[in-house]
């Protein structure tokens, strides 16, 4: 569902279908947040809204909500969502120089989005994969022992949109 | 008879039996490691290609494929373990397959290339048992993680689960029960350490109903995975220890706040909830005892602050994940202001354990003060990176040289960090000479005193707490001389100032500040009083901090001060990083030891790097940004991060020494 | 010259014939036909009055009352309302046509409307001429079949 | 809750257990800073700057926030050791270095003794001391404030942005915030909605009018947030006698009275159906009272004159006989309008310098010293035009300079057709009956005439009394009239009410109705006849009486007595007989 589309009618909908899948319970607003970021890729004002009302909370709880948890974001986010973990291992394995390398090839800050809506460049604090720091996700797929050239290098495959299997065999082999 | 619901020990003892009599004695099982570590390391191909193999040579129904969680060591993932004969193999590759297929499975053969070889002895090991790795742990919890497969709960009762919940159903009272965890010293696992048993007691006693049982598997601290596994591989361990616990307290209710990054955790743990409901192990009148029980799973949003107990209730209620003040705890009033018992992952896992084996077993490990085994995330700069679970007791040399096989690399061992963010303190080698003066200069110790290395201190809640350290949630992140005290301190400190809730103070406030200065000290701009404000500012963010957030985010300053201090003159004095990571202090220029092989042109990003090949080459300064990129290309270590300015002295001097070699010598380096 | 009718008019003394003195104050015109006479309310006026005014050789009988709900008296204009019709089959069983006894609402302000009232009456009383009254001879009433049955029942 | 001692700077006191130690040492007169904490909302302890020391004597002491934390036995606080001072000191300077201008924390700096923070100073006023979002959730319960972002971001705001609608302007946040961080939009510059140009009171607690009586403050349910969302209460916990009465309501009274005077008043008709006026249309053509209600000092305007946009008017018409003298609406006349309208053009002129225009059809300046003012106000250059006002258009048809109302009217002294340019049209509109007269006097039994006015009983000879004796007409319920003329009738009502009352015993009129015993043959029909329950049922005697002093003489009951038992003095059957055969002999 590309953002562009969303039109009244079926965002009613799909935000009923999503309140009602945890009955509206407040313990599983978080996860209703989710499922809509999921949907979106962005967490829309008027979803919101039709959320405050269907589980008749004040929707300052629900904004409150929105703005405080990092997996949420108001602004509609990049095609590919590139995410940089900068857990300690993966710091002390020096994800900074990766990071660094993301910002300069796409012009971008961490947590923005490229102008084209392409990327989305953002960090997070550990994926559990600590063997393979510095680590990317990159549309849910893992990237381990990155390097500043690797990541030029999957950067220009991802445009051309050739999504081939890439190797992560040590380079040192 | 098969029985569909379990509503008695015996039920449950002629399904395992039955279980048993289905799976035929020796038929050859293929345990594929399925956690996230090797799910990043590729495992799926391993296991497409697996399953294209066996269809060709038509094994497919003889041969059965289990997809297990972390048996531990992700640094040689994807793993895969054969049984019955149990060989390891460690580092399959897709292509490796067709090999194994027809020589172990079809000759019963080993495949060398694939096992594990120790890099000191050069010596192989065919089984899992005779990898030093596992030699000296001592693995209850993910023991049994490459042989179960997370979404089937018929392979956690044939290795004898939910016995537990019948003998603690049947034959238990509550009481019991909780003298049985209060005898047997279990402690709360999350990093307080406070005894479990007596946390249910207080909770029991606590009026107000319906109590809650919450499990905490937010494990916000990076470089900490042991929840991750124990959730993924082996849901059912922790189910049965809620079960437990929840009637232990007598609560109809229980949440697992799982942290939104895990995602194969959150759907393993939902599938073992169903599997155990379809079972009557969890919902109406368990197993008939008349007890119900119901646990629900809560994702979480992405936000650190949420592993602390009050912040994880209100992030239950739906609210923001903003922690309250503790001074009424939250066993007597927590979520909904009900009585909430909230403990860790691995103290759930410990449970049935204890019930199991009994508390007179379970005391018998580990020291007097801390019972039972602990699970650490070992990560960084060591050989083996992945879970170590070891009894209470062991020392840290032992975990990081024994099973740990070292520093990563050539490089000197220079400090392990415990705790995460919310521990904060370094273990160091005290016997180390600059350590040892910083200790002096810091007025901890007398110039000729010695005290016991860090090192050597055994893994214990109050031995650590008594040496200025800290157990925390097991996180321990190795580091060597290439790391800086004051990147690392200012990492710590720019990580909580994102996580922080901001909503007291000296937190939001004070963590900023900090930061505000450790910056300055990183880009050189540093003066000599920003070390005594550092530790006033730490005391008072200490004292007035809301939360344990807060209240130990000043620590990683702290102890780096305490143990580095001169590599803090360094930076603030000298204007000059000794680890070479602060980029304004530094500047990268190539040493007399280049041979040419031009690897480090490319990838420069401002093609900074020039010469031609086989001939001495040089970085210009003035186009560096110090990326680094150079830097980690260089196999032959001839790229020297100098301080900022010396490049052109140092590249100068490579210039006179510099003479061609021939071939063979460049050859005998690699 | 045609028949001049003669009517019998009873005002009540709070609208009607304050409405009466209203229209005369204000010089209106309308025709002398109507005599009136002054009630304390419309309640007042017995059926047997308006008998005796036939009996003794009036045309028409015009009753007047305040509106209902405006009676100085509160209910008195409702019992007349009430009266009037018993009154109505009480003439037609002695054969006087019904059109010669008539009920008006006139409130104290409706001068005019007084005027239009009695124009109009005296017109309906002159065409309707003279009331002959005839030799009253008694006739007993049928007995219906219903009274036959419950006497025999 | 059982009482516990507890010890603070060495005073020992007595508190109950579980209550905050914050209000104990206020209680002791020991003062501890607080930003963060609001007496009657859950405390929040997010500023910190009421740390304590707690300790238990034997030696264990902790930093705690005294202002939630609860007492317990044998508890030891100590406020201002140096490591408290400390902490309260770099904590106060931390705060400074991000909100400098923040006049109550340079108070407290000045105590501290903090000159400039040490780390530079940034320029924010919000000090995220969540009061405004706590007040909002718990006391008012309207939910429109929330704490957006987290950590260093976290800031106070209505969802995205947006002006929220939750938000029910009580202004509550804006009187709670500290640092005057949030302060209400300047409302009253709301523009000028002339239909809502009331003089009554728009907050929750006002006295109604100033002269008010009794002078007691009232609760108005419409604005008062209990009453719309059940929060609140704030009143009741401020009011020291303790006097606020929530589920007070109107209540129904029985009493018993001798007379009634009906002062019920008059409405002013809503010049809106004379489409040619556009009433309501224009926002500057405005009724009198609306003029009336601007000129006062306690109304919406403060007493200023002003257009729609706020501005002073140049030019201001005031048209005469609007809906009286008029054919389809009221053809009396109002009697009052020509006099209060020159009442306004004194007052435009005296308050501005606008040119004022009277377009009248006759000026009635009927009463004592009336003329006189009107040659006085002459003098004081009104343009006075003899013409009625037919028709009022903005000027942006005709002219080209937009924001003037043309006044098109025939001026009958010249004999032309003028169109005057002006900024306000203040129309003089007719006086009414209420819209509930008719219900109103058939409850008094009073009847009401064609314009609605209440009929006297005499137009000369009894002006204040009705038909229905007891009752009597005061002002312009029975017909519009100024203030001089309701004043007297109100004094002629009071006398002939008092008349009535100080009597002693009444004249009764000769007329009523008396039964004959000897003719009653008890059948009852009249006892429920009578609507004044003059007869009641002698059950000793079996026949029915009359009480003489209730019967109003009306005869329903002669009438209808089946026997000829009542006997109707006055207007007994046989005079009326007797007047029918002589009408008709």
């Amino acid at each position: 569902m590309t953002t562009a589309t969303i039109n009244h009618y079926d965002i009613d909908k799909a935000i009923g279908e999503i309140v009602e899948k945890y009955e509206a319970k407040p313990t599983a607003l978080i996860m209703i947040l989710q499922d809509i970021q999921k949907h979106y890729r962005y967490l829309p004002v008027d979803a919101l809204k039709l959320v405050a009302r269907k589980m008749n909370l004040p929707l300052a709880q629900i904004y409150g909500v929105a703005t405080f948890y990092k997996s949420f974001s108001l602004k509609p986010k990049g095609k590919h969502h590139i995410c940089v973990c900068t857990g300690t291992a993966c710091h002390v394995r020096q994800a900074i120089t990766v990071i660094d390398t993301f910002e300069r090839e796409l012009k971008i800050k961490i947590g923005e989005t490229t102008a084209d809506k392409e990327f989305s460049l953002e960090t997070v604090n550990c994926l559990g994969a600590c063997a393979l720091g510095p680590l990317v996700t990159i549309d849910e797929v893992y990237y381990g022992n990155m390097t500043v050239t690797k990541t030029s290098k999957i950067l220009d495959k991802i445009r051309t949109g050739s999504d081939g299997e890439y190797e992560t065999e040590e380079e040192t082999e | 008879m098969i029985p569909t619901k379990i509503l008695s020990s015996k039920d449950l003892d002629s399904l395992r039996s039955h279980l048993l009599r289905q799976r035929q004695q020796n038929q050859t099982i293929i345990s594929v490691c399925g956690g996230t570590g090797c799910l990043a390391c590729g495992c799926e191909a391993v296991l497409g290609s697996l399953r294209t193999e066996l269809k060709h040579s038509g094994l497919e129904n003889k041969v059965e494929i289990k997809v297990t969680g972390c048996p531990g060591p992700c640094e040689w993932g994807p793993l895969m373990t054969i049984y019955p004969e149990k060989i390891f193999y460690i580092k399959v590759a897709p292509r490796d397959v067709p090999l194994i297929v027809d020589q172990t499975i079809k000759g019963g053969k080993v495949v060398k290339k694939l096992l594990y070889k120790d890099p000191i002895t050069k010596q192989t090991a065919i089984h899992e048992d005779e990898v030093p790795f596992f030699k000296k742990q001592m693995r209850l919890l993910i023991g049994n993680n490459n042989r179960i497969d997370p979404t089937s709960i018929h392979d956690y009762m044939i290795l004898g689960g939910y016995q537990s919940v019948a003998k603690a159903l049947g034959t238990m009272s509550p009481e019991q029960i909780i003298d049985e965890v209060k005898r047997a010293g279990l402690r709360g696992r999350g990093g307080g350490g406070f005894p479990t048993g007596k946390k249910w007691a207080t909770c029991r006693k606590a009026p107000g109903e319906p109590k809650y049982v919450i499990c905490n598997a937010d494990e916000g601290d990076p470089g900490a995975f042991m929840d991750r596994s124990l959730l993924e591989g082996n849901p059912h361990s922790v189910i049965e220890g809620m079960i437990i616990g929840a009637y232990a307290i007598g609560s109809p209710q229980g949440f697992v706040y799982v942290r939104n990054e895990y995602p194969l955790a959150a759907k393993n743990i939902a599938i073992a909830i169903n599997a155990a409901k379809d079972y009557g192990l969890l919902g109406k009148n368990i197993m008939g005892t008349g007890f119900s029980f119901d646990i629900e799973v809560s994702r979480g949003g992405g936000a650190f602050v949420c592993g602390e107990s009050t912040a994880l209730m209100a992030s239950l209620e739906g609210k923001t994940g903003e922690p309250r003040a503790k001074y009424i705890h939250t066993v007597e009033s927590g979520l909904w202001e009900k009585p909430s018992n909230l403990n860790n992952v691995e103290t759930w896992a410990n449970v049935p354990i204890i019930i199991e084996k009994g508390a007179g077993w379970f005391s018998s490990i580990g020291t007097k003060g801390s019972k039972g085994t602990k699970v650490f995330a070992l990560t960084g700069k060591v050989n083996n990176t992945g879970l170590v679970e070891v009894p209470m007791g062991i020392t840290l040399r032992e975990i990081l040289y024994d099973i740990g096989g070292g520093v990563r690399g050539k490089r000197k061992f220079k400090a392990v960090q415990t705790g995460g963010p919310s521990g904060g303190t370094l273990i160091v080698e005290t016997s180390e000479p600059k350590v040892h003066a910083s200790l002096v200069a810091h007025g901890d110790i007398h110039e000729d005193e010695e005290i016991v290395s860090l090192l050597d201190l055994p893994v214990d809640f109050d031995e650590l707490t008594k040496a200025g350290s800290m157990m925390g949630s097991g996180g321990m992140i190795v580091m060597d001389e290439d790391s800086c005290m004051v990147d690392i301190a200012k990492y710590f400190l720019n990580f909580l100032q994102e996580e922080s809730c901001g909503k007291c103070l000296p937190c939001r406030e004070g963590i900023r500040t900090m930061l505000g200065i450790l910056t300055r000290i990183s880009e050189g701009k540093g003066e000599m009083r920003d070390l005594p404000l550092l530790e006033e500012l730490s005391q008072v963010i200490i004292d007035t901090s809301l939360c344990q957030l807060g209240g130990s985010a000043p620590n990683p300053v702290l102890s780096t001060i305490r143990y580095f201090r001169q590599e803090y003159l360094a930076h603030i004095r000298d204007k000059r990083c000794p680890a070479g990571i602060c980029k304004a202090l530094v500047s990268h220029a190539i040493d007399e030891s280049c041979i040419g092989c031009h690897a480090c042109v490319k990838p420069c990003p401002t093609g900074a790097v020039v010469g031609n090949v086989k001939e001495l080459h040089y970085i210009v300064q003035d186009k560096c940004i110090q990326c680094g990129a150079c830097y980690q290309i260089c196999k032959y270590d001839s790229i020297k991060r100098v301080k900022r300015g010396d490049g052109d002295t140092l590249q100068a001097r490579a210039k006179e020494l510099w003479q061609p070699r021939a071939k063979t010598q460049a050859a005998a380096v690699a | 010259m045609s028949f001049e009718p003669k009517i019998i008019g009873f005002l009540c003394n709070w609208c009607s014939y304050t409405g009466a003195d209203l229209a005369g104050t204000a010089r209106m015109k309308y025709p002398p036909n109507v005599i009136s006479i002054r009630v304390m309310c419309s309640g007042r006026v017995d059926p047997s009055f308006v008998l005796d005014a036939f009996s003794k050789g009036a045309d028409g009988v015009l009753v007047c009352g305040c509106h209902p709900g405006d009676c100085h008296y509160v209910e008195g204009n409702y019992k007349c309302m009430r009266r009037i019709p018993l009154t109505l089959k009480i003439l037609e069983s002695f054969g006087i046509d019904k059109g010669r006894l008539r009920l008006e609402w006139v409130s104290a302000s409706e001068g005019a409307r007084f005027q239009e009232v009695i124009k109009e009456f005296t017109e309906q009383i002159r065409a309707l001429g003279p009331l002959q009254l005839k030799e009253w001879t008694f006739e007993p009433p049928k007995e219906s079949e219903h009274m036959i049955e419950m006497g025999r029942a | 809750m059982s009482m516990i001692k507890i010890k603070i700077d060495g005073h020992q006191v007595e508190a109950e257990e579980g209550s905050f130690v914050l209000e104990a040492a206020r209680n002791l007169g020991i003062y501890i800073p607080t930003l963060c904490y609001y007496p009657y909302m859950t405390p929040y302890a997010a500023c910190r700057i009421c740390a304590v020391e707690a300790g238990d004597g034997k030696g264990w002491s902790k930093i705690v926030t005294s202002c939630n934390y609860p007492a317990w036995d044998g508890l030891e606080i100590l406020t201002s050791t140096p490591r408290v001072m400390n902490a309260r000191r770099v904590n106060l300077e931390m705060l400074l270095s991000r909100c400098a201008p923040v006049p109550v924390l340079q108070q407290l700096a000045e105590q501290f003794g903090i000159v400039k923070p040490r780390w530079g100073s940034g320029e924010d006023t919000c000090i995220l001391c969540g009061l405004c979002v706590r007040v909002c959730d718990e006391v008012v319960g309207a939910h429109a404030l929330a704490f957006g972002e987290r950590g260093i971001y976290r800031n106070v705001v209505t969802p995205f942005g947006q002006q929220s609608d939750d938000c029910i302007l009580c202004g509550a946040c804006a009187k709670v915030c500290p640092t005057g961080h949030i302060t209400m939009e300047e409302i009253s510059n709301r523009e000028l909605v002339h239909n809502e140009m009331t003089l009554g009171p728009n907050s929750a607690i006002s006295l109604p009018f100033r002269q008010a009586v009794p002078n007691v403050p009232v609760i108005n349910p419409e604005h008062c947030i209990h009453f719309n969302t059940g929060g609140c209460k704030v009143c009741s916990k401020v009011c020291p006698k303790d006097c606020i009465n929530y589920d007070d309501t109107d209540t129904f009274e029985e009493i018993e009275i001798g007379a009634v005077i009906m002062a019920t008043g008059f409405d002013n008709f809503d010049p809106t159906p004379m489409k040619q006026y556009g009433y309501s249309r224009y926002p500057n053509v405005i009724t009198a009272e609306e003029f009336e209600v601007m000129n006062n000092a306690a109304g919406p305007t403060g007493g200023k004159i002003l257009l729609e946009n706020g501005e002073e008017p140049r030019a201001i018409a005031i048209l005469h006989c609007i809906g009286s003298r008029d054919e389809n609406y009221h053809k009396y006349c109002s009697r009052v309008c020509c006099m209060y309208a020159f009442k306004f053009s004194h007052l435009v002129k005296e308050k501005t310098s606008a040119e004022v225009y009277q377009l009248y059809i006759d000026i009635r300046s009927f009463g004592k010293g009336y003329e006189e003012f009107y040659q006085r106000i002459l003098h004081e250059d009104v343009n006075v035009i003899r013409g009625k006002g037919a028709e009022i258009v903005p000027s942006g048809y005709a002219r080209g300079s937009e924001g003037h109302l043309l006044v098109r009217c025939e001026d009958t002294l010249i004999g032309k057709w003028r169109e005057i340019p002006v900024d306000m049209v203040i129309l003089c509109t007719a006086l009414e009956a209420r819209k509930d007269a008719k219900e109103t006097g058939r409850k008094f039994n009073i009847s009401t005439g064609a314009d609605g006015w209440f009929i006297e009983a005499h137009p000369k000879l009894a002006p204040v009394s009705t038909t229905t004796d007891g009752i009597y007409l005061a002002g312009a319920c029975q017909g519009a009239k100024d203030i001089p003329d309701t004043v007297a009738q109100g004094g002629a009502a009071a006398s002939h009410a008092m008349k009535l009352l100080c009597q002693g015993e009444i004249l009764m009129d000769a007329a009523c109705a008396t039964v004959m015993e000897e003719y009653c043959s008890g059948c009852r029909i009249c006892n429920d006849l009578c609507s004044y329950n003059a007869i009641e049922f002698l059950e000793d005697k079996k026949v029915s009486s009359i009480n003489s002093a209730m019967c109003k003489a009306c005869g329903t009951c002669v009438a209808a007595c089946p026997s000829g038992a009542i006997v109707g003095k006055h207007f007994t059957d046989q005079q009326i007989f007797a007047q029918i055969e002589g009408m008709l002999s």
